[in-house]
């Protein structure tokens, strides 16, 4: 089933779907295993998996130490879609790559491509890949299933948004504010005003990402978002409390 | 350019959705620029009142008896106000960042150079300024801290990475996505997301204009080959756009660190090392391992040791109109020491790449033949540096009795 | 000046005999090229080929505007090859030598800015030369001793005396009457025997002849004040000289140090501690005892720091064509911060004096007036003495954290 | 009577006469006066006092260091004349004064002569005073019946010596060289053609100075020139093996 589908299908099941995100090889696959099994348990709908880069360029400070421990400690692309392929293989969710275009293109689109669809993954998100400099891999993912997930800013305009619904698949991507990930968002009316433009120029489902935090920050998104995504919080969350404090995190979101 | 930034296969703008908007008010504001001859006019207006354009093209009389074969012709850009080309594009982009109503500018900066230069510009155009600067060379470079500090800039030391000008460029990144209603990222050479490396070299031509004019006046007729030396590449597009569409040998030198072969050097588009990849918003060549990572670089030059390139200069490179050399930080030095002793001149390490490579080629030239060197900056900014490469025991000793009175 | 080289009361040539003859070869030749207008050409072609002349009238917007007084114009001589205007003197003086087949120089330096502009024009005109430059000066400015040693110079430290620019000029005479067959002294200031005072001068009339011509373009008339900084007075001859016969007015601005009644200071046509002398071959005012032995003065700034002064304007003085004023050392620091803040210019300590005082008279004069301050070089050469004046304590650890390296 | 009859009356009984140099204050007026004493003791002609300046800028490294102590050692110029006096009184040698214009100029040109006179001084020797710079000091001097005593140099062409001449007095000091005091010289024919030359161009006495050092130097100019002047070395000697050593050292020069 293709990830669009999928996400609606959960979707009439609940209020809000949740995303969360990790970095692969961070601290260690071991602990990402752990880690994933704990996010299914506990009712995530969707996972990304991020595939480190050494320049992280839209990612905030803890991500970006994420990436850079990885890579220092020998994560390599080829090992991320091993381990992606045992996890979509393992849980019943769909699975997203998230990483910076550079290991998409150096490895080769068409065989990363091939190799994402191998492992069983259903989305790509490449922030740093918009629509003009990516149609023609955008078109090349269609074709195989995988769904290149596109990203709305509050700066995008309506126009913008057109543009970008044209070539987006699977969800939407909605950034909550300026800025790179990891700091806390303002809710405010500007803010929904925001998310109804975006639900105005799609009709995929919207995720909104950026700063969520708590169970607070899920409700609030509810009726106005499909997916509500956590991103640095877990990996702060391990950081601090060790692996085995996510699932109580993740229970307490919803 | 393409209508999407590409330069052959080279370019691009690979930025962050939020940037839309920000990099289409920036295209527009260029663009209309490029278009309003008036812009050009209040630019060199502005470098010859602040700097001090045009920049002479001082004949190197000793340096060619010395070798005994082509003329020897130096493009003086170290007489720039704040001591290297840095300026050029710095108070251009400060124009278009008034027409656009702006308040605030961001840097990054490796040696420090476009970081003086941008905090020089947001202080004579009344800008807030925060500069992004490598820990690695926060500490190197002190004095430019200082300075930069005193024009009234925050200077940011980034800790991630290597700690040194890439990641000083991604940080930047991090604040203009943050910040991008009031603020604009003064990228400082001819990489990056386009329009930059167009703009940048844009703004850098005033150099090859000037020389192409200056060499006729003095030489009576176009050079046999230009030198310049290759970081991002500003100062050589600067330079070499004088001359794109003459029968002229367009030679660029990169950092040859320690030799071609030795993993220790930033050698992109001469060399094996470097392969196409896309980072920092734009695809060129890149010093970066099998899986797209990017590799730690090395050169005597802070100002030539980075990852990337200009995708103009890909281009040019693929196209074969620009020659790419390297040069050893070995050579580097006796290339600096022969031209101070002979010339009473003190070119910017960076710069004395582009020396190297003309002593190299000016003896087998013949003496009717002129050469230009791109002399990108001054030395003496560089005396932590520099003393240093001499290891000369004086200045340590100068160095270790200051610590003791500041130690009491 | 009077056949036997004097300005009213001032001036002279208390020479010792054995250099007579060598005084009468460069009068002779001074004279002739005087005389010779090809000779003003080749000097202006020099100098506008190899450093940077004409150098801009920079306007300061934003000083203006913050003094909500008179338009503030800079004449940037900072913008000269080797980064002062002690370039102008030294190249022209090289021209001179070239003529009388001499082929060895000799300087004195203080805070090293003119030792760095004769060595820098030996290595051009390939000749050999030794600097003379105090103990303790060496010690503050090793930097510029590591690139007159890298030009080839060979640098005396003096142990004499206050070992500093004084003690320095002396020894400079004393090899001179040792080898004045085949040396030139390059004198670095409007001082010294005749016919110094005026040449020197002449040389630096370059920068009154370029302001007072642009000032007109971009003014459309005369200043109404320029001011410039005194030390041995060459600037601030040089500049003058663009307007002694127009009805502005000049004033020249003393080391005032820690204040004119302090005894640490090095004001000599201000203040009331000099007298009338003759020492190091000429007669002007003084800082000396009763006994007519010198004091020892005190200046932030190296180059200002001085017991003597120029005798044409002591002469000047008595005329009451110049008025002097004097800035103290942290009167000083205060113009350097803002000019840094407020326009993006580093004014070198020296310069800064000029500043101080411009900034207190701007204000009160109309909005229509212009005054120019004549920026006799960068401060960034100066990095050691500002940060240590500003007692910056990242720098203090930026200097430990080397030494450190250094010890190792 | 005056100087340079004093001088030729003395030459008369002596091949050579011998000319000291001495700075006053240095180390000290006690030793000064016990090496004045040795020196006539010993047959010393004339003797020049060197009144300390802080700029000696035709000195060499002995001169000039002597000169700094002393004037660090509290030397001033009123003292210096005092002991002039008191010499001039003890001895019946003619005693110089050997200073730079600066010291004249600012204690005042008349009152200086005036106070020389008084202190029974019959010369001066001003390195940095050309007859350019000092013609009417050299008048008011002469009106005084004291000699201004000029310099030739080897660099002195006869035209110069004739200038040179036409204000000398008492006697005629000849530079044996270029450079500052306190270096050997050498004695060649380069050098006794140039003492030629001085002998040619005036009918004063002829001084030789410039590193003169033992009895060869001395007797070399016997017949060419009529006072050695013996100018560092006794300092040196001095700060080497004390004030009783120059009585010797004097003795043996001829
Ligand atoms: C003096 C100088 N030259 C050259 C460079 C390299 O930059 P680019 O290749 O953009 O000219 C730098 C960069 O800091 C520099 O400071
Ligand atoms: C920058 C600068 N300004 C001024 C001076 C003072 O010299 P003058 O009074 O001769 O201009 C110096 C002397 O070293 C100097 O370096």
């Amino acid at each position: 089933m293709q990830l669009e589908e999928t996400l609606k299908k959960r979707r009439q099941e609940k209020d809000i779907l949740l995303m969360t995100h990790l970095v692969l090889g961070y601290p260690s696959f071991e602990v990402n295993r752990t880690i994933i099994r704990q996010m299914v348990d506990n009712g995530v709908d969707c996972i990304e998996m991020q595939i480190p880069f050494s320049e992280p360029m839209a990612d905030g400070p803890v991500i970006l130490k994420a990436n850079q421990d990885s890579i220092a400690a020998g994560t390599t692309v080829a090992a991320c879609l091993e381990f992606g392929r045992e996890m979509a293989a393992s849980y019943d969710i769909p699975f997203l790559f998230m990483t910076y275009y550079n290991i998409i293109f150096k490895y080769g689109e068409e065989r990363f491509l091939d190799a994402a669809k191998a492992a069983g993954i259903t989305g790509l998100i490449i922030p740093d890949l918009p629509p003009e400099m990516g149609g023609e891999f955008m078109t090349m993912a269609r074709d195989r299933g995988i769904a290149a997930i596109l990203i709305f800013a509050p700066t995008s305009t309506d126009e913008r948004m057109g543009e970008l619904n044209h070539w987006a698949a699977g969800f939407v991507y909605c950034a909550a504010r300026r800025g790179v990930t990891g700091k806390k968002s303002e809710f405010g009316s500007e803010f929904y005003d925001y998310l109804a433009r975006c639900r105005r120029a799609t009709s995929l489902p919207l995720a909104v990402g950026f700063g969520i935090q708590n169970r607070e920050d899920v409700a609030a998104l509810i009726g106005r978002a499909d997916l509500a995504v956590i991103g640095s919080r877990t990996i702060r969350l391990v950081d601090e409390e060790g692996p085995e404090a996510v699932g109580p995190f993740i229970a307490s979101l919803r | 350019m393409s209508k999407k930034g590409f330069f052959g296969n080279w370019g691009g703008a690979y930025i962050p959705e939020v940037l839309n908007q920000t990099f289409r008010q920036l295209e527009a504001e260029y663009g209309r620029a490029r278009q309003d001859p008036s812009f050009w006019q209040e630019y060199t207006a502005l470098m010859s009142n602040y700097s001090c354009r045009p920049t002479p093209l001082t004949y190197a009389a000793n340096l060619s008896r010395h070798f005994g074969g082509a003329q020897i012709y130096i493009k003086r850009e170290d007489l720039n106000h704040t001591g290297a080309h840095k300026a050029n594009n710095v108070m251009g982009q400060g124009l278009l960042v008034k027409r656009m109503g702006k308040k605030r500018v961001i840097a990054e900066t490796g040696a420090g150079q476009h970081g003086m230069a941008t905090a020089t510009m947001a202080a004579k155009f009344g800008f807030a300024c925060t500069i992004y600067m490598g820990e690695v060379d926060v500490r190197r470079q002190r004095p430019n801290v200082f300075w930069m500090e005193k024009m009234g800039a925050t200077v940011v030391p980034v800790k991630d990475g290597s700690r040194t000008l890439k990641d000083a460029i991604n940080e930047a990144f991090r604040d203009w996505v943050t910040n991008l209603d009031d603020t604009h990222y003064v990228f400082g050479t001819a990489c990056g997301p386009a329009p930059f490396p167009e703009m940048v070299s844009w703004f850098q031509s005033i150099i090859g204009q000037e020389a192409a004019r200056q060499i006729l006046e003095q030489h009576g007729r176009l050079p046999a080959r230009v030198y310049a030396c290759v970081g991002g590449g500003s100062n050589a597009m600067g330079v070499f756009q004088g001359f794109l569409g003459d029968d002229v040998e367009l030679v660029g030198v990169e950092a040859g660190g320690h030799g071609l072969d030795s993993g220790r050097h930033a050698s992109r588009l001469c060399g094996r090392d470097a392969s196409p990849g896309v980072a920092q918003g734009y695809k060129s060549m890149f010093l970066q391992n099998e899986d797209g990572q990017m590799l730690e670089t090395h050169s005597v030059a802070a100002g030539l040791d980075y990852v990337g390139v200009s995708p103009i200069l890909s281009d040019l490179a693929d196209k074969k109109r620009v020659r790419f050399e390297s040069a050893t930080d070995q050579e580097v030095i006796a290339a600096l020491d022969l031209t101070m002793r002979l010339e009473g001149i003190i070119p910017a390490l960076e710069s004395s790449h582009a020396f190297v490579q003309a002593f190299k080629e000016a003896p087998e030239l013949p003496q009717e033949a002129a050469i230009i060197i791109n002399m990108s900056g001054r030395g003496d900014k560089d005396i932590f540096t520099i003393a240093h490469a001499f290891d000369d025991p004086s200045w340590k000793e100068f160095i270790i009795a200051r610590a003791e009175e500041y130690r009491k």
